[in-house]
């Protein structure tokens, strides 16, 4: 790319190791990040990627190693000495106070000042004079947990700006933006890097580290295997140096052979949770032995779709039946018995009980089932013999079952949700976001699990906020906006650019 | 936190808490020189041992645990004896608490509270050696070595609630009392109105009492309800209920018109000396005379006099100190008329049939 | 085994190392709580040595009659029996994710209906034991089952409705006691006294109350972890969005570890009614709900660890007496002692100060204000 | 709290107070002026909890932080035989109690509410331990009445000629208020309790933080404590704080974590209280005292139960802060 801009080395981290107990998570690391450069970081779940950027922040002390801003050595002691040291950090996990207001949030640690008061006057327009001449388009007013996704993380990238950040850190930042969202952000952070700012770019899409990057450091299990450019690189070059093998980036599989009507829905409705109507009368049909994806900005009641269909939100529908039986008013027990699956899109939240071992997690649906338990008693045995066989069957990477779930990393963790779903050989697989930050190796995994559980005859409704990953596996695609489902679109001849109008509320 | 001291003793004669400002003293032992040592032999019979259990609540309880425990210091005193106490904390250690001094050879041992009553009774029964007193506590049927102390509230009440009566300007009585599931609480509640009223047939007489929880511990709540009576034009408020009512004494003293337009009226024991705070406005206090009433029995006891079953002891009025020159002399002299009827039996205080309602 | 073990995993004691595998990576649970009450006793009797008391002398009193004897074992085992029971009734709320404040009012609730069964009726031994007891249990249960309900339902905090709840039933007892069930011809606020038929007697020198609540403390370390109610209030305690997302009701849990709850404080008051007051007074039940709270927080919501918690609590209280008879130190100093243990136990600097690990993990019990 | 049924319910009372004070200006006025003067120790603690919750911590232990600053104070003021110095004891034994919590819940990470069961079980048993009698207050705290606004009809007398603790109280809810909402302390303040790891990364230190505020806190538990001895009772008595810590908490939660909200809460259920011991007063109906007692604390419940759902505490509170 552009390389004629890059300029100095303004970052430079050399033999930083970091131990936690019982995992190095950085061994021996160096980097290098000029100004002007996007540098990419890539490396599978738990390779050490965010470890190693939480300690140029300040938020991590290296066990070893040195750290050089500008020439110039430094230890920081919290993040406040990497901030004054102009290095800004937009989070994997958004480090936003939901309660708060845009403006609130991008100057919470700086504020402007009257004092002892905020100024608050000032603090709304010079956000929102940052925001204009970046093109990051938020509401200074609105509470940060009543704006989608897409705009929470511009208001991350806001706040690193806001701190005159001429090195910026970003983690995972498009995880969970929409293809049209990326590619904004792409096009700003290639701005950024124009302007002088040095880029820490982590991210599990190779796609957008061909695009953006100019160098690329890959981690492995906390050691750097190796450093590359887009141009001597591919996207299969990449994932092997990740993973260590040869990857498969595309879905292999045949074309469905669609049964009886499993999910039948009519005229569905539902609020969402402040009240307004967030799905404007449904209407769909998945049959056994066939994907049906659905394609769609975030926010336009997948969530509330998923959560109707599933028993934990109130509904009300024309028809809403499972395998010809009627689910309207069921609870999510009474659903989950009628042989529905549910990849809850938010495994951390929903889908799993941290505390508790990965073996309770593989039932938390199922505890008290006839094979689990007898008369109220937990059958342990079995339990662990059906975690046992999970875990290998699933490559759930753990030292044991009896290890809290909590400690797994975040690809691992959504394994354990994917094994605990599919191992009930569901009729009805409900997933939503089932790769969700999880590295190119495990989606490979998760993408042929659902594809075999398609192929035993389950009806699959995916909804994913990652068109590629729509494209990749339905077998018929629907787009979702504003609480409708537009179109219906055979998998194959689903193109990109259409499905891109349509998400965006645009014709067909 | 007892309070034992020689000096304190040798005055508690009259001045039921002067003492109580002295420097505290570990073991509750009376250490004057002419007493027994200690407890380890009190079965001989030069050695005369005497043990106090409280209700639940200290020793230094500004009432009636400490009054008695006042009795049986000056009992001891004077009879060389020696003396201990033990405070309980559960209820349902009071056997326990009791047969402690019991298996010990004490001669004579007090329970304080009709609480106690039947731990007490039982007591009795498995150490017919020992003789029991029994503060507040009614005895249905005589046991011979157990004699109850008993008061009769409603009369000190009444004859407090007549002064009261004949005192106020305002026609406005207030009261601010413990909780009236407690019987001695509502006798003294009841006499009080009743005296009032016979008094004075204007007066209005306001009867409130604490919510049961922390009935007899919520200070601040008797002086923000006595504040309250006050702000509505009561001039006499009787604040009978623990450290509640302590609270409301405190707080009338605070008010300007204290001792010369406003009074308050203690319970108990003269609380001129318990409550210092409240001297400027203390009219008097509706007294049961326990501290001379237990040390009369504990002497008793040691001669072998037990009067077994109830012995009434002393109810009345306390002096009253500094307010002395606003009590008119025909208030003073229709108050004594009105102590005799009252020792005589020949007024009607409405109690214990009050109990009833 | 593979199921998660509460008492290993979110509950434990503060587990130095929780690499260290083999029976010497479970030791410290025991030497912790152990370690902890010893210095907090060594505290204690500075305490008492500025009183001017030989504070070994004192200790050995204190012990000597609270467990030498067997009036004095008596009497540490009826004065356990409830707090074992309250501490339980805490436990299985925080287990729960439920800040039960209340079970001062709930063992009330308990103590009365049980009294007025004891005395109302009249019925064979075999049948009214049980019945009293049970009635006990209902009223205890009922009484949490408002704070349950509101909380599912409403969502108002729990914290808040117990507080209240415990003074509207001293309000509402202190009523019961005075008026409708009061004993004729006396003066005492009381209930009169249960039948003979409803008196739980004694097993040989150990009262029955107590070893029915170690048995249902005993019940309770399997329910939570073996069964699959247990597992309900577990999963809702620990993470109430998966508990719905795995299909269980939780607002159908919260109400039943509420009054699992109060039914538990409601059997401890029973058990205090018919096995040693013999009927009800008001005034003879003060602080053992309270009690109860330290007990479970000492016991870090560990239904069978309630057990030595409480009765470690019944023989310092129990002991107090004898300490006050024969050294003239006061009984508080027993709060005092107990405090020093809570601190010790939970902070982290006893586990430092003897494994010599800075990086000791301190474990959490409750869960805020339960939401 | 609902803001509309805030108002629904405000509307009502004030409707009440006025109806009451038609009929019976002075008796209007006292129950008033008792309302007030009860909430005073509930405002006061109310605030601690409303600080510390707001910084993530949970504070259990004001009760205990309260009755050991009473003592203090107590015994403070009569040794000394200075009120002020009593207060100023007592205030500073409420940092002391702050900071044992602070270190607890802050430094060690304890669980938060083990830390404040632990101050109040220490405050019974010292308290008790080293009561002593016979010690009392060298004098009184004056009552300063506002010129001018004392003379207003109804409000004057309730809110313009009180002790200085009741004005103390009054400023300090407003006060908070606007630390709260509107400077730089409180909007750091709340990012700790909400998401302290979003104050982290923004470089707020987040146990320097709480810790801060968590001790202050305490000193305001202090005030409270020295104002139910040296002002409101007038004597130290073991235990005789009386719940007023927890119910403090409850008034926290009902005013919805607000300053504001706290001390109207406050003074209404002051005034619950002093309905209550109204009527017993005038004997209008026939009923159990009990009863009449249960009125606040019944009437709280239902009001709750009412209103309830639509506020949630600070989201980190409870939680000790661990960067992950
Ligand atoms: N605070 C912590 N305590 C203990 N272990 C940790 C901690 N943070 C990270 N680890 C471990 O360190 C390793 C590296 O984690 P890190 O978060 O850096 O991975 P990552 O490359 O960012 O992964 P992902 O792609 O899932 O975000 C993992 O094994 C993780 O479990
Ligand atoms: N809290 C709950 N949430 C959801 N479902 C529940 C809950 N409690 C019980 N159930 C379900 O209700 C039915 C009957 O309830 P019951 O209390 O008898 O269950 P149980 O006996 O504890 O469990 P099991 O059915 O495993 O023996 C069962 O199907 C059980 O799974
Ligand atoms: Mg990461
Ligand atoms: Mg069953």
């Amino acid at each position: 790319m552009a390389m004629s801009k890059i300029g100095e080395v303004v970052l430079e981290a050399r033999g930083l190791t970091k131990r936690f107990p019982g995992v190095i998570a950085n061994e021996d690391v160096s980097l290098k990040v000029r100004s002007g450069e996007i540098v990419a970081l890539l490396g599978e779940n738990g390779a050490g990627k965010s470890t190693l950027v939480k300690m140029i922040y300040g938020l991590y002390t290296p066990d070893e190693g040195e750290i050089f801003v500008k020439g110039e050595r430094v230890k920081f002691h919290s993040s406040r000495d990497a901030i004054k040291a102009g290095i800004g950090m937009v989070h994997q996990h958004f480090q936003l106070v939901p309660v708060f207001t845009v403006a609130e949030n991008v100057i919470l640690g700086d504020e402007p000042r009257r004092w002892p008061f905020v100024n608050m006057k000032k603090a709304r327009d010079e956000v929102a004079r940052l925001a204009e001449q970046y093109g990051l388009q938020v509401d200074v007013d609105a509470k940060v947990q009543d704006i989608p996704v897409g705009a929470q993380q511009r208001v991350e990238i806001l706040k690193a700006l806001y701190r005159k950040a001429d090195i910026l850190i970003m983690d995972e930042p498009t995880a969970v933006l929409t293809p049209q969202e990326t590619n904004e952000l792409l096009k700003v952070m290639r701005g950024f890097a124009d302007s002088g700012v040095a880029v820490i770019f982590i991210t599990h899409k190779l796609r957008e580290v061909l695009t953006v990057a100019d160098t690329i450091e890959v981690l492995r299990g906390g050691k750097s295997v190796g450093t590359t450019t887009p141009g001597e690189s591919d996207q299969a070059s990449l994932a092997q140096m990740m993973v260590g093998r040869s990857v498969l980036l595309t879905v292999d599989r045949t074309p469905s052979k669609p049964g009886e009507v499993v999910l039948d829905v009519a005229g569905l409705t539902a609020d969402n949770n402040i009240g307004l109507e967030a799905l404007r009368g449904i209407n769909l049909q998945v049959r056994a032995g066939e994907i049906v994806g659905i394609a769609g900005v975030e926010g336009n009641g997948q969530r509330e779709l998923v959560e109707a269909l599933t028993g934990l939100r109130p509904s009300t529908s024309e028809k809403f039946t499972i395998a010809g039986l009627d689910a309207a008013g069921k609870s999510p027990h009474d659903i989950h018995e009628m042989g529905v699956g549910h990849v809850p899109e938010d495994r951390e939240k929903d889908g799993l009980v941290g505390p508790y071992s990965v073996a309770d997690n593989l039932v938390l649906n199922r505890f008290d089932e006839a094979e689990f338990a007898t008369r109220g008693v937990r059958n342990r045995a079995a339990v662990a013999t059906l975690a046992r066989g999970l875990v290998e069957q699933f490559d759930v990477r753990t030292p044991s079952i009896e290890t809290t779930v909590e400690s797994l990393s975040g690809g691992n963790k959504q394994k354990v949700v994917i094994a605990r779903e599919l191992a009930a050989d569901p009729q009805l697989l409900i997933a939503s976001q089932p790769t969700r930050g999880v590295d190119v190796g495990s989606i490979e995994f998760i993408h042929s699990q659902i594809v075999a559980a398609r192929d035993r005859g389950a009806a699959v409704l995916l909804v994913s906020a990652e068109l590629d990953e729509v494209l990749g596996l339905s077998d018929r695609v629907q787009v979702m906006y504003d609480g409708r489902l537009l179109a219906e679109l055979p998998g194959e001849e689903a193109d990109r650019d259409r499905i891109g109008r349509l998400m965006a509320g645009g014709d067909a | 936190s007892s309070s034992t001291d020689e000096t304190a003793t040798e005055t508690a004669t009259e001045t039921v808490a002067e003492e109580t400002a002295v420097e505290e003293e570990v073991v509750a032992e009376d250490a004057a020189a002419a007493v027994t040592a200690d407890d380890s032999n009190c079965a001989a019979p030069e050695n005369y041992c005497i043990g106090l259990v409280t209700d639940t609540g200290k020793v230094d309880d500004k009432s009636f645990n400490q009054a008695a425990w006042e009795g049986t210091l000056l009992a001891a005193e004077k009879l060389g004896a020696f003396t201990k106490y033990v405070e309980t904390t559960d209820p349902k250690d009071y056997a326990n608490n009791i047969s402690q001094f019991a298996t010990k050879n004490y001669d004579t041992i007090v329970t304080v509270g009709f609480l106690m009553a039947e731990a007490t009774t039982a007591a009795a029964a498995e150490f017919p050696n020992v003789n029991f007193i029994g503060v507040d506590q009614f005895q249905g049927a005589p046991i011979p070595n157990v004699a109850g102390l008993v008061f009769a509230e409603d009369k000190a009440g009444y004859a407090a609630g007549y002064l009261a009566g004949l005192m106020t300007k305002t026609n406005k009585i207030g009261t601010a009392l413990g909780t009236d599931t407690v019987p001695p609480v509502k006798l003294f509640g009841e006499g009080f109105k009743k005296g009032a009223l016979d008094a004075n047939p204007e007066a209005e007489v306001t009867l409130v009492y604490h919510e049961p929880n922390n009935a007899f511990n919520d200070p601040e709540w008797g002086a923000a309800e006595s504040r309250k009576q006050l702000d509505q034009g009561a001039d006499i408020i009787f604040a009978a209920g623990g450290n509640t009512g302590n609270g409301g004494l405190i707080e009338i003293a605070k008010d300007p018109g204290a001792g010369t337009t406003v009074f308050c009226i203690g319970v108990d024991i003269d609380q001129y000396f318990t409550v210092p705070q409240a001297q400027k406005c203390l009219l008097t206090s509706a007294e049961k005379k326990l501290v001379a009433g237990t040390e009369e029995l504990v002497l008793l006891s040691a001669d072998g006099a037990l009067p077994s079953g109830n012995f009434f002891g002393q109810t009345g009025i306390a002096p009253f100190h500094d307010t002395e020159a606003a009590v008119p002399a025909d208030v003073q002299a229709k108050l004594a008329e009105i102590l005799e009827g009252l020792q005589a039996g020949t007024i009607d205080t409405g109690c214990p049939a009050c109990l009833d309602n | 085994m593979s199921v998660t073990d509460p008492s290993k995993t979110d509950l434990g004691f503060s587990d130095p190392d929780p690499q260290r595998g083999g029976p010497l990576g479970r030791l410290p649970s025991i030497v912790l709580p152990i370690a902890s009450v010893l210095i907090a006793f060594a505290v204690g009797g500075l305490l008492i040595w500025l009183q001017g008391v030989n504070p070994f002398y004192a200790y050995w009193v204190m012990f000597s009659t609270a467990l030498g004897t067997p009036e004095g074992l008596l009497r540490v085992m009826e004065k356990s029996t409830p707090l074992i029971l309250t501490g339980l009734a805490v436990t299985v709320g925080l287990r729960a994710g439920l800040f039960n404040i209340g079970a001062q009012g709930q063992l009330l609730a308990g103590a009365i209906g049980a009294a007025w069964a004891g005395y109302a009726f009249t019925m064979p031994l075999a049948f009214h034991i049980p019945f009293a007891m049970a009635f006990g249990m209902l009223c205890g249960a009922a009484w949490a089952s408002i704070a349950g309900v509101l909380r599912a339902y409403r969502s108002v905090s729990e914290v808040i409705t117990t507080i209240m709840l415990n003074s509207i039933a001293i309000a509402l007892v202190d009523y019961l006691a005075s008026k409708p069930f009061k004993e004729p011809d006396q003066p005492i606020s009381r209930t009169p006294e249960i039948a003979e038929t409803a008196a739980l007697p004694n097993f040989g020198a150990i009262p029955t109350g107590f070893v029915l609540a170690i048995l249902v403390a005993l019940f309770f370390g399997w329910f939570l972890m073996r069964t699959t109610s247990g597992f309900r209030f577990n999963t809702v305690g620990l993470n109430s969005n998966a508990a719905r997302y795995a299909g269980i009701s939780v607002k159908r849990t919260i109400i039943l570890a509420m009054a699992v709850s109060g039914a538990l404080a409601g059997l401890g008051g029973a058990i205090e009614t018919l096995g040693v007051t013999g009927r009800f007074e008001p005034a003879f039940n003060a602080g053992l709900g309270f009690d109860g709270i330290t007990i479970a927080l000492l016991a870090r919501a560990n239904p069978i660890a309630a057990i030595p918690a409480a009765i470690l609590v019944g023989t310092l209280r129990s002991g107090a007496a004898a300490l006050q008879f024969e050294t003239g130190i006061e009984p508080e100093v027993v709060d005092v002692i107990l405090a020093l243990t809570l601190l010790f136990v939970a902070a982290p600097i006893v586990g430092r100060f003897l494994f010599r690990k800075r990086n000791i993990k301190t474990t959490r019990v409750t869960s805020g204000w339960g939401s | 709290m609902n803001a509309r049924w805030a108002y629904i319910l405000g509307g009502f009372i004030i409707a009440g107070i006025i109806v009451s004070y038609a009929m019976d200006a002075n008796r209007t006025e006292s129950v008033l002026s008792f309302s007030l003067r009860y909430a005073v120790p509930l405002i006061l603690a109310a605030m601690v909890g409303i600080i510390c919750e707001r910084s993530g911590v949970i504070n259990i232990g004001i009760e205990g932080q309260m009755l050991m600053s009473a003592f203090a104070g107590f015994f403070g003021a009569a040794l000394t035989g200075n009120l002020i110095a009593g207060a100023m004891i007592g205030v500073g034994t409420g940092m002391i109690m702050g900071a044992f919590l602070a270190v607890g819940s802050v430094t060690w990470k304890m669980d938060q509410i083990i830390a404040g069961t632990i101050i109040n079980i220490l405050a019974t048993g010292l308290t008790s331990f080293f009561y002593a009698q016979g010690y009392v207050l060298p004098g009184v705290m004056p009552t300063v009445a506002v010129p001018l606004l004392k003379d207003i009809p109804l409000l004057g007398p309730v809110l313009f000629n009180n002790g200085l603790y009741t004005y103390a109280a009054i400023l300090i809810a407003v006060i908070l208020w606007v630390l709260l909402f509107k400077t730089i302390w409180g909007l750091r303040t709340r990012s700790v309790g909400e998401k302290p790891s979003a104050s982290d990364t923004s470089g707020i230190n987040v146990p320097r933080t709480r810790f801060i505020n968590v001790t202050l806190a305490g000193g305001i538990a202090g005030l409270a404590g020295a104002y139910l001895a040296i002002e409101a009772a007038g004597t130290f008595e073991r235990g005789f704080t009386a719940g007023r810590g927890f119910t403090a908490l409850a008034i926290m939660i009902f005013g919805a974590w607000n300053p504001l909200g706290a001390m109207f809460a406050a003074i209404f259920f002051g005034l619950t209280q002093g309905v209550a011991s109204q009527l017993q007063s005038d004997a209008v109906f026939e009923i159990p005292p009990q009863f009449v007692n249960m009125l606040p604390y019944v009437l709280t419940i239902v009001l709750l139960a009412a209103v309830s759902g639509r506020v949630s505490p600070p989201a980190a509170v409870g939680k000790p802060y661990e960067k992950d």
